[in-house]
C-alpha cells in the first residue's frame, strides 16, 4: 500500500484538520466526537441540514458543507458510518430553532447509527434515506438500494431549498421528491485500499471491470470483460433509463462522477458517451455536472446519475452554492 | 475492586478480536466493504483502555463496554454487537450465577439485535450465530447438562452455525447488495461472534471448579 | 491498459467535447484547429491570455478558460505540446485588440511552438514562461526549470490583473512576477499510462516513490523508499523553502496539487504536513489550495507549490474567477 | 505526375517510423515522457496521408511535409523534424541531383534545427546523428567516393552516431531534466534521425543504376 500517511489510525484526524484550516473561511472542524459544520453555524431560523456517513468518499460529505448546502458533516472512519455521538454533537452545534434533517445513505450501518442518535437527540428532526443506486435490486425484504453519488443531488437541492427558508417538513417531502428523481450506477477499472486494511479490497483482471461497483468497493452486479467507453456509458445509463423512465423530451441533469482514480479526461470522455445517449433516447441533458464529488478511494472508474428535473428542482440546483468542493452563483 | 469474571471475560473477548481482525476484515473484503476487522478490534481496543470496566459487576461491565461499541465503531457492527451488550448486561443487573440468567441475557441481546438490524436468523448475519447458540443454551439447560458440557455445545453450536452462513444468500447487511454473490462466504459479523461466544466459553470453564 | 476510451487517437477530441458540452455557459470548443475559448470571447480591450501544452494534465488548461484567468486554451495531445496553428488560430479568437499574451511552460517543445506561432501571428504579443519546479537545476546552458503547477498560480494572479484592465506590458511583467516568486515540487507514488503508449511510463516498486517527478512521469531527483506522508512533505517543502527564501513571517500561497490518482484525503492530509512545516519555519500561509489543478493522468502523487504574497498578488489571487475549475467571488 | 524520387522517399521514411514507431516511445519513456513514436508516427501517417505530395518535385515535397509535422505533430519534434525538412527543401527548389547539392541542403536543415533548438551537437539530442552524418557526407564527397559507397558510408556514420548518444548526458530537451540519470539510454531523436537517414538512403540506393 502506497498512500500519503504518517500512522494509519491517524489518517482521518490529519486530514481533517488539513481541511479545516484549508477552508476556515467556510467551515470549523471539531474534533471528538468529530464533525464539520458551516463557520457560521447555527444559522438562526433556518433548516439545519446534516449529513454523514464512512470517509473516503471525500469530497462527500464535509466537501458540500457551507451555504445552499450542508450545516454539518459527520465523518465516520474509512467505510465505516460514523456514530451516533457525532451526529448528536452536530445537531446541537448546528440546529438553528427551525429543526434538523438528516440525510442518510441506505446502508444497514449509516441507518442504524443515525437512528439511534434521533433516539439520543429528540427534538424537531427529520431523516431522508436516499437509495438511488440501480446496480442492486430494490425489495422490502433486504437492504434495500444503496445510496450513491445522487446523495450530492439530494444535499443540493434540499440545501437550496432550506437556504430559501423552507420548512422541516418541506425539506424532508424534497429530499424524498428528488431522491425518487434520481438514479445511480458505477463501473469500477481497479479498486481501492482501506488505509487500515492494508490491501486492496477485491482484484480485478487486466482486462476485468466491475459493472455495478458500490462506493466501497463492494462488488456489484458482475464482472465483465473491459469495453468501449461508448459500450459502458450506454450499460450505466441503460440501467438508469429503465428504471427511472424519464419523461420522453424532459429536462435532465446528468451527473459524471469520478471514484478518484479516473482521469478528467476519461470523465469528460464519458459524459460525452452518456450525453450522446440520452440525445439517442430524448432525454434532454438541461444541467450537468462531472467530476469527483463521491469517491471510492483512489479507485479508478466512474457512477453516472440522471435526475428528472422540473424547473422547481433545475432553480434549486442553480441556486447559489458555496461550499469547499461545490461554488456558484456567490 | 477488580471483577473476577468481567475482567476474565473481557480479556478474553479483547484478545479473541484482536487475534483475528485481520481474517475478519478478509471476509468483509469478500462480501462487504473491508472494514469489519478493523471496527470490531477499534471498539474492543477502547474496551481495553477503560480500565474501570473491569471493576464492575458483569451486568453493568456489559452496558458499558455495550455504549463503548456504539460510539467507537460505528458502521452496522457499532449498533448491533452495542445494542447485544447493552441489552444483555441490562438483563442482569448483578453477576449472572445461574444458566437461566445467562440464557434470559442472551435471549435480550438477540432481541435488540434484530430490533435494530431489522432483521432475523437466515438473512446471513451475525444473527445466523447467535439465534441457534441461544437456541442450544436453552436445549441444554433443558436436559440439566453439566457447565462444562453446556459451554463444549454452546461452542460446537456455534461452529456449525458460522459454517452454515457460507452457503446463504444474504438479505440483510452490505452483503445483500451481491445478492448470488454473497453464497459461497462465511458472514464476517458471523464469524466474530463464533469467536466472542469462544472466547466467552473458555474463560468461563477456566474459571469454572476443576 | 484500463481506461474509459473509445479508440486511442479519439480520446482527445471526444474528451474536449464533452468538456465543451458540460461547461456549454464558460466556454466554446474549436476544433481543428482546436481551442477552448472563453464563451464571451473576444473580450474587448482586455488583454487576452492564451496558455496550451499537452494534454493530460487536466484541469491545466481548458479548466481555467473563463472570466478571471485565460481567454483560451490550446489543448495538444496527450504530454505533447499543441501545434503553432492551434495558437494562431486561438489567438485570432480571443484578441480583444489589447493584445495577447502565451503563457508557456518550460519545455523545449512548448517553448519552440509558441515562438513558431508568434512568428505566425505578428501583432502585439508577448510570453510568459513558467519554472517553477525546483526538482531540475537550473542552468542557462540547458533546458532549465520545468513549469508545472505553478502555472495555475500565474494564469489566476494575471488572469485577474487583465481582467482589472492591466496592458499587455504589465500582464508579462506581472506573469514574470509571480512566476519568479512561486516554487513547486512533486512526488510521484504510482507511474502513468498515455493511452497510445498503452504502457506505463514507468516502473515503481511497491515500496518505491519518485521524488521530484514531472508532470508527465520524466524521473525526478531520485527514486527513494517510500517514507511517511511528514517526511515526504518536509523533503519537498525543505527543498522549495531553500530555493524560494521567503522573507521570516511574509504570508504565502500553500498549493497542494493532486497529480490525479490520489484521493482527496490523502491530499488534504499532505496539507496539513506543509503547513505544520510552513508554521515550524515562520512562513504564514494565508492562501490555500488544495485539489487536482496539475495532473498527469492518472499518476498517484502531489506537488506542493509555495508563492510569495504581498498584498497586490493577495488581492489578485482574491479577485473573482468563474471557470470550470477555479471559480470564486462570482 | 508522381515524382518517382520523392515518392520513393516518403514511402521508405513513412514506413521506418511506422514501424518502429513503439521502439520509440519506449526509448521516450525511459528519458522523457514517453510520445515520441507516437507523435513521429502522427506526423508521419499526416505525410502519408497527403498523396499530393507525391506528385511534387523534391524540394517542394520536403517544404510541404515540413510544414505537415509542425502542424500535426507538437512536442519537441513537431518544430524540430519540421524546421529540418522546410529548410532542406527551400534549400533545394527543384529535384537534387548532385551530391553537392544534397549536402548544401543536410547543412541548411542542420542550422535550422540547431537554430530552433537552440542547441548543437553533444547535447544528446537527434542533432548527434545528424551532425557527423552531415560530416561524413562531405567528407566522401571530398574524396570523390562512389554513391554506392557514399550511401554506405552515411548509414555507418549513423549507427555509431546513435550509439554515442548512449553515454551522454542531455543539456537539451526533456532528457535533460534528468541530470545524469539521462546518462545510459539511446535519445529517442537520435533514434529516428537515423531511421529516416537508412531509409532514405536505401530508397536512394534502390533508384541508383545497377
Ligand atoms: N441488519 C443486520 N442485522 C444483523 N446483522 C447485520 C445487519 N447488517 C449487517 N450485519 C452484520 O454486520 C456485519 C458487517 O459489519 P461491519 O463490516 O463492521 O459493518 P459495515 O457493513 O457497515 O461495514 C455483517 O457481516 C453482518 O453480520
Ligand atoms: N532543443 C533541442 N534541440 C534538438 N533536439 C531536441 C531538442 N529538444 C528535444 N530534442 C529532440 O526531441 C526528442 C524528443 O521528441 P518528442 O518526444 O517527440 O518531444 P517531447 O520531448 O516534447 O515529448 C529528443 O529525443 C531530442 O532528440
Ligand atoms: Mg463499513
Ligand atoms: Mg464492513
Ligand atoms: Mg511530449
Ligand atoms: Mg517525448
Amino acid at each position: 500500500m502506497k498512500k500519503f500517511i504518517n500512522a494509519v489510525d491517524r489518517v482521518l484526524t490529519e486530514s481533517l484538520r488539513g481541511f479545516g484550516a484549508a477552508h476556515s473561511d467556510i467551515v470549523r472542524v471539531q474534533m471528538e466526537p468529530t464533525f464539520v459544520a458551516r463557520a457560521d453555524a447555527p444559522v438562526k431560523g433556518k433548516v439545519a441540514l446534516i449529513s454523514g456517513g464512512g470517509s473516503g468518499h471525500e469530497p462527500l460529505h464535509a466537501g458540500f458543507v457551507g451555504r445552499g448546502m450542508l450545516d454539518a458533516a459527520c465523518p465516520g472512519q474509512v467505510f465505516t458510518s460514523c456514530t451516533p455521538d457525532q451526529m448528536a454533537a452536530a445537531a446541537q452545534a448546528v440546529d438553528g430553532g427551525a429543526g434538523v434533517l438528516f440525510i442518510v445513505k441506505n446502508y444497514a450501518g449509516d441507518v442504524m447509527n443515525f437512528e439511534m442518535a434521533a433516539d439520543m437527540i429528540g427534538g424537531d428532526q427529520a431523516t431522508v434515506i436516499t437509495n438511488d443506486d440501480v446496480a442492486v435490486e430494490d425489495s422490502t425484504y433486504t437492504t434495500g438500494r444503496r445510496g450513491v453519488a445522487g446523495t450530492v443531488v439530494v444535499e443540493k437541492m434540499v440545501g437550496a431549498a432550506a437556504d430559501k427558508g423552507a420548512d422541516l417538513a418541506a425539506c424532508k417531502a424534497l429530499g424524498e421528491r428528488v431522491n425518487k428523481a434520481t438514479r445511480s450506477m458505477g463501473v469500477a477499472l481497479t479498486s481501492c485500499t482501506v488505509p487500515a486494511a492494508g490491501r486492496p479490497t477485491f482484484q480485478l483482471g487486466e482486462d476485468e471491470i466491475e459493472m455495478g461497483v458500490g462506493i466501497h468497493g463492494e462488488p456489484g452486479r458482475k464482472r465483465v470483460k473491459l469495453e468501449s467507453a461508448d459500450a459502458i456509458a450506454n450499460t450505466l445509463m441503460h440501467a438508469i433509463e429503465t428504471d427511472l423512465k424519464p419523461k420522453a423530451g424532459a429536462p435532465a441533469l446528468l451527473l459524471v462522477n469520478g471514484f478518484g482514480g479516473t482521469p478528467l479526461m476519461e470523465l469528460y470522455l464519458m459524459y460525452d458517451a452518456a450525453r450522446r445517449y440520452c440525445e439517442g433516447r430524448n432525454i434532454k441533458v438541461a444541467r450537468s455536472l462531472v467530476g469527483n464529488y463521491t469517491t471510492s478511494l483512489e479507485m479508478a472508474g466512474c457512477s453516472l446519475t440522471l435526475t428528472a428535473l422540473d424547473d422547481e428542482l433545475t432553480k434549486l440546483w442553480d441556486h447559489p452554492v458555496r461550499t469547499a468542493a461545490l461554488r456558484w452563483g456567490v | 475492586m477488580a471483577h473476577e469474571l468481567t475482567r476474565r471475560l473481557i480479556d478474553a473477548a479483547v484478545t479473541a478480536i484482536r487475534d483475528h481482525a485481520d481474517e475478519l476484515t478478509g471476509l468483509d473484503q469478500a462480501i462487504g466493504d473491508g472494514d469489519h476487522g478493523i471496527n470490531m478490534k477499534r471498539g474492543f481496543d477502547a474496551i481495553a483502555d477503560a480500565p474501570e470496566l473491569k471493576t464492575l459487576p458483569l451486568g453493568d461491565a456489559l452496558q458499558k463496554a455495550g455504549m463503548t461499541l456504539v460510539m467507537k465503531v460505528g458502521g452496522a457492527s457499532g449498533p448491533l454487537f452495542g445494542s447485544l451488550l447493552m441489552a444483555m448486561g441490562k438483563a442482569v443487573p448483578g453477576d449472572p450465577t445461574q444458566g437461566e440468567q445467562v440464557q434470559a441475557m442472551l435471549a435480550e441481546g438477540i432481541a435488540a439485535v434484530k430490533k435494530r438490524g431489522k432483521s432475523d436468523a437466515g438473512e446471513k448475519t451475525m444473527l445466523d450465530v447467535l439465534v441457534p447458540v441461544g437456541e442450544t443454551l436453552a436445549g441444554e439447560l433443558s436436559r440439566h447438562a453439566s457447565a462444562k458440557e453446556t459451554l463444549a455445545g454452546l461452542c460446537r453450536a456455534a461452529d456449525a452455525a458460522l459454517e452454515r452462513t457460507r452457503p446463504m444468500k444474504a438479505s440483510k447487511g452490505r452483503a445483500s447488495f451481491l445478492g448470488d454473490r454473497s453464497i459461497g462466504h462465511l458472514d464476517p459479523g458471523a464469524r466474530s461472534s463464533q469467536l466472542l461466544i469462544h472466547a466467552v466459553c473458555d474463560a468461563v470453564a477456566e474459571s469454572l471448579p476443576a
